[in-house]
């Protein structure tokens, strides 16, 4: 199963090398997002200080939907659905391949959002462990769960639209503990922020999990 | 010998409509069935059925000695077989050889036999390296050919196997195909290139409005039925 | 690479590049010695000297970005397409230099590396409408060729200035309604050496773009001139295919 | 021209009809990034009903960019862009026929945020007519600038993802302006608005123009 | 009477690469030419050209008696041609018969064109009102045949005019060919099929490797030309 999670990553980073989606356009979108808060955020009135950790996970998030969308863009690419079903790839694999590609991508995100948000929202960086922590976990959880329903998504010629409607949803308790996680770290009093973090971290092994062992079933569904 | 496909009163639902309704099809293992048919026949969707894609709505499906009525041994069907269909399922970025790779691995092909399989097709050289977006119809049609080879399914489901190939991209399709029967696979193709198909067919069957039997569903076998509405009549032709 | 010298360059351009050379050793003088430091910023203000001259180059840079796609638009010359993508690839160059320097000036001044100071907004959102062209100007150089490439990112080159010019406006209208506090201004009115320093900054950072700008041009160019000599070898070896005919080869 | 403009315009609001996507996906969306935003803004600082302008728009903006890259996910099937330019329809017309369409569905999209902020946040609505004025003058610009970069995208594989970066710098005036003359309506001092509103207005027109006049340049490349 | 194609030396780039090599081709008004070749000749490179949808590097191009060197003149063609190409360009969404009308209308085309072009292709009844999305191959193939019919185009350019279609549709093509000509279009034809393509044919060229002569460049029109390394040489053949 592993071997086939890395014939799949290995192949979606060939695709990210040669057309540098996520470097050239992903990445830029973060920025925008950052600044089209700011714009629509008047700045003056400290907004975007004391709301950071919840528009740093907003954007995160809106990323995130287009990192998924694009990975499965590959996919659904004509009757490539056929051909994964056909592949005789383990469908855990399948998944986990994904899965980890989506989130090697998302991390790429998560750091340059945070020295985004660092420089244009002026944020202090306070207790660093729980950020990592936070920010493995919930991207853990964003690329399995983003992953599960990206590839009901995918075949469909409605994706664009229909991913974020399927997906937003079930992300929310990410961005709600990622969210309560960072303003703890932030504000100092890591404690809080713990449970939360652990909070995600169930999040993430549940959908890792199910994704694993349902990817299979939901291939089924064409 | 078991039949590698056995067919009966299958029936199959694309949305409501029974894009299949009722085959009975019958192929012994190392033999060439040709289906033929006209347009919207059903013949595609016959092919994905036995390659363990659709569901059976009504009727039994055995193909490799899966029942197809298992989801499960349904899955574990398709990776014996393969498939080459309309759509090619290659990846536009990628090019050729990762392309062929990459589906040949997944189905745990040897390097040898993928590089071959590139070989076979004329896809070595300038083309190796091609992306498969800037590929033309027939360049296409061969790489998911190779692919198709690379994989060495037991069962070869051929979707118009000739069409947008040249005239040695046929003779090459038949060599191939020879050669996997020789090997002990078993080949089911629908094609509309009636000469050259019949010509490499052991046996042939006519799919009409979703069924082997021109009219009433269920009729057993029809291996030599008279191919209703169709010009040249299904003769089984035995070389 | 079919040049006959691997370089780029020419007596012209070092002449050119010698000189820019002098004149930064110049402007490091000045900037850091022999004028004065500013009574607001202290020495803070030192920045300034490269910080304003980079942001002008900048938008230097994506005017003649512009410039090259509407010509290249009218004429379908290679000299305009390549000269757009070379304005581009300088000006991002620049524009990434007026953020840190900015970001750093900011730090002493406002206490902060951002603030959401009109230039600085449309500064960011002009480093990104650059990235988005050169992306698309990527995509075109691989999807197209000589005669057709270069449609999508000839339109985006075209409205880059104009969109730069909203932008900017409409942050700095947006922003302008409530000055805040937080940036307290050199008033403009700098005189003596500052003023000549920033003066000679501006001069000589523009002979450090034009002398990158030139030789990314060339090196453009000679990629240009590849694919033409290219071209006729490659028209040999397709031609060639005939011989062998039959296989997809 | 406006014949084919009906033509294209009536052809792209059937296949709504026929697929719902705005109205199944596109509306839905729309009120779950009201939700995230309120989620993600802690609402016990009233920053929600402060910032509603803000989130408004940012929130058009986003449904906006799904419209526009539906729109054209339509056209990029396969050959269609050959189909177009073969079809003898005056490019100008394709133009407005699409820039309508979209227009449309913003419409839509706008009234119902319009009621979900109303509801969510807890705004009272003043200056209407100022409001009902930024919106028509917002919904055109967008749409006239989602149409002429969004044929730009269309045709790459890239599509989801170029797009944003492309569309969202320019559209930020009019994040800007509208933001601003909502808050003016909201804020009951409608004077400061209408200058905003001009602005929209312009970049409507300059747009449209523009589009009208360049579409035919873009369509033909390939 | 001016020749409708007439291509001197015409190269022409996809990417870098000259899929295009100099092809010099002439065809007559109310001429049906088939082109002939292996994949990846250049042949739809070659029709893409002469419908106006591709740039000529170098060489002229004059088509219909546009300059296709002149990008406005190009432009102004490509309402007068009609092609039918391996991508078909249908609204998946729509019905058949909303496609055909759409694109009908696009070109000009009144009501009883339409309806007639839907019926030529056997495309009334149940299909008419199927989405484009749940048609089979063969029944795609149709609609967009009579999307072009729909158009009444000058010169028809049809890129494998019989691949994916049955028995009776390939003699339904025919006639619509034989019909359009009557009428005074040109026809302008690439396929594998070969038997049926140059029966129906006034006269084959052979495209390999980017040009009509096999091997020397630029050696004038080449109809006659022998077929390098092509099983059927691309012999004349007049009616
Ligand atoms: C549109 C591009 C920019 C231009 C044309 C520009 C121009 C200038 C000029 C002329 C000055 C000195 C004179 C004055 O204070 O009025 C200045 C000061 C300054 N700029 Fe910029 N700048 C640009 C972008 C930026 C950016 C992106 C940043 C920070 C990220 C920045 C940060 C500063 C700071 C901190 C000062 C000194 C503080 C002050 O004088 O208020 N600038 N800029
Ligand atoms: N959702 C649907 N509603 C109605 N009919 C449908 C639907 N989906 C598929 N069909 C019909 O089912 C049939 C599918 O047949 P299939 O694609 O197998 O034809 P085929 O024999 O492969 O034809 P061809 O030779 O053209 O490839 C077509 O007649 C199609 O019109
Ligand atoms: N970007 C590219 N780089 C290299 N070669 C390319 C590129 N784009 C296209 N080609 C080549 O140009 C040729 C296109 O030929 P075309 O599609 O016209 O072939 P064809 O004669 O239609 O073949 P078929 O019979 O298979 O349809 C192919 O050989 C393809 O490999
Ligand atoms: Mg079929
Ligand atoms: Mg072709």
């Amino acid at each position: 199963m592993f071997r086939d999670a890395g014939l799949v990553a290995g192949k979606d980073l060939r695709i990210e090398l040669r057309s540098r989606v996520t470097l050239q356009q992903v990445l830029p979108f973060a920025v925008l997002v950052l600044i089209l808060f700011g714009v629509a955020l008047d700045p003056d009135r400290g907004i975007l200080t004391r709301a950071s950790a919840g528009l740093f996970w907003v954007a995160v998030l809106f990323c995130a939907l287009l990192a998924i969308q694009r990975a499965f863009t590959i996919e659904a690419a004509d009757g490539g659905r056929d051909a994964l079903r056909l592949s005789g790839l383990e469908p855990g694999g399948i998944f986990l391949g994904k899965a980890m590609a989506i989130a090697a991508q998302l991390t790429a995100v998560e750091a340059l959002l945070a020295v985004g948000v660092v420089i244009m929202y002026g944020t202090e960086v306070t207790g660093v462990p729980l950020l990592v922590a936070t920010c493995v976990a919930a991207t853990a959880g964003m690329a399995a769960a983003g992953t599960l329903y990206g590839v009901l998504a995918a075949g469909l010629r409605v994706r664009e639209t229909l991913l974020p409607i399927l997906l937003l949803p079930v992300l929310s308790p990410v961005l709600i503990g990622a969210t309560k996680a960072f303003e703890a770290a932030l504000g100092g009093v890591a404690a809080d922020g713990w449970p939360w973090c652990g909070l995600l971290l169930t999040f993430a092994l549940l959908y890792l999990t199910f994704g694993t062992l349902a990817f299979g079933t939901l291939l089924e569904e064409s | 010998m078991e039949p590698a496909v056995q067919l009966r009163g299958a029936v199959t639902l694309l949305g409501r409509f029974p894009a299949l309704a009722g085959i009975d099809l019958d192929v012994a293992a190392g033999e060439i069935v040709l289906l033929r048919g006209p347009n919207g026949a059903g013949k595609t969707t016959l092919l994905r059925l036995c390659a363990g894609l659709l569901p059976v709505a009504r009727g039994t499906a055995t193909v490799l000695g899966h029942n197809l009525t298992d989801r499960r041994q349904a899955r574990s069907l398709r990776r014996r077989v393969g498939l080459l269909g309309h759509a090619t399922g290659l990846y536009d970025e990628l090019t050729v050889s990762d392309n062929v790779r990459f589906w040949g691995r997944a189905a745990g092909a040897s390097s040898e036999d993928i590089v071959g399989a590139l070989a076979a097709c004329g896809l070595d050289g300038r083309l190796a390296d091609l992306a498969v977006l800037s590929l033309s119809a027939g360049q296409r049609r061969r790489t998911s050919l190779a692919c198709l080879l690379a994989r060495r399914p037991e069962l070869w489901l051929l979707d118009e196997p000739h069409a947008g190939l040249d005239q040695d991209g046929r003779d090459l399709v038949d060599g191939l195909v020879h050669r996997a029967v020789q090997a002990g696979a078993t080949v089911l193709m629908a094609s509309h290139d009636l000469d050259r198909a019949e010509a490499l067919a052991d046996r042939v069957v006519t799919v009409v409005g979703g069924t082997t039997t021109a009219g009433a569903p269920g009729a057993g076998p029809t291996d030599a039925a008279p191919a209703a509405g169709t010009p040249a009549g299904g003769v089984a032709l035995v070389p | 690479m079919s040049a006959p010298r691997p370089t780029t360059g020419s007596p012209a351009t070092r002449l050119l590049g010698g000189l820019s050379l002098a004149g930064l050793v110049l402007l490091l003088g000045y900037a850091l010695w022999w004028s004065p430091a500013d009574v607001v910023q202290k020495d803070s203000v030192r920045i300034m000297y490269v910080h304003v001259p980079t942001a002008i180059m900048a938008f230097t840079a994506c005017g003649i970005t512009t410039l090259a796609s509407a010509m290249w638009l009218r004429r379908r010359s290679e000299g305009w397409w390549v000269l757009g993508g070379a304005a581009a690839e300088v000006g991002i160059v620049f524009t990434a230099a007026c953020l840190v320097t900015g970001s750093i000036w900011g730090r002493p001044t406002w206490g902060t590396y951002w603030d959401w100071d009109p230039r600085i907004t449309s500064t960011t959102l002009l480093f990104i409408m650059l990235v988005g062209y050169l992306a698309l100007r990527r995509i075109d150089n691989e999807s197209g060729n000589a005669a057709q490439r270069g449609m999508r990112a000839a339109i985006v080159g075209l409205l880059l200035f104009p969109n730069v010019m909203i932008v900017h406006y409409s942050v700095d209208w947006w922003r302008s309604l409530h000055q805040t506090a937080t940036i307290t201004r050199l008033d403009p009115s700098i005189e003596g050496t500052m003023l000549f320093t920033l003066m000679l900054g501006i001069a000589v950072f523009g002979l450090v773009f034009a002398w990158m700008l030139i030789h990314r041009f060339r090196v453009g160019w000679l990629e240009e001139r590849v694919g033409a000599t290219g071209l006729d070898a490659a028209l040999l070896e397709r031609r060639a295919e005939a011989g062998v005919a039959g296989g997809a080869r």
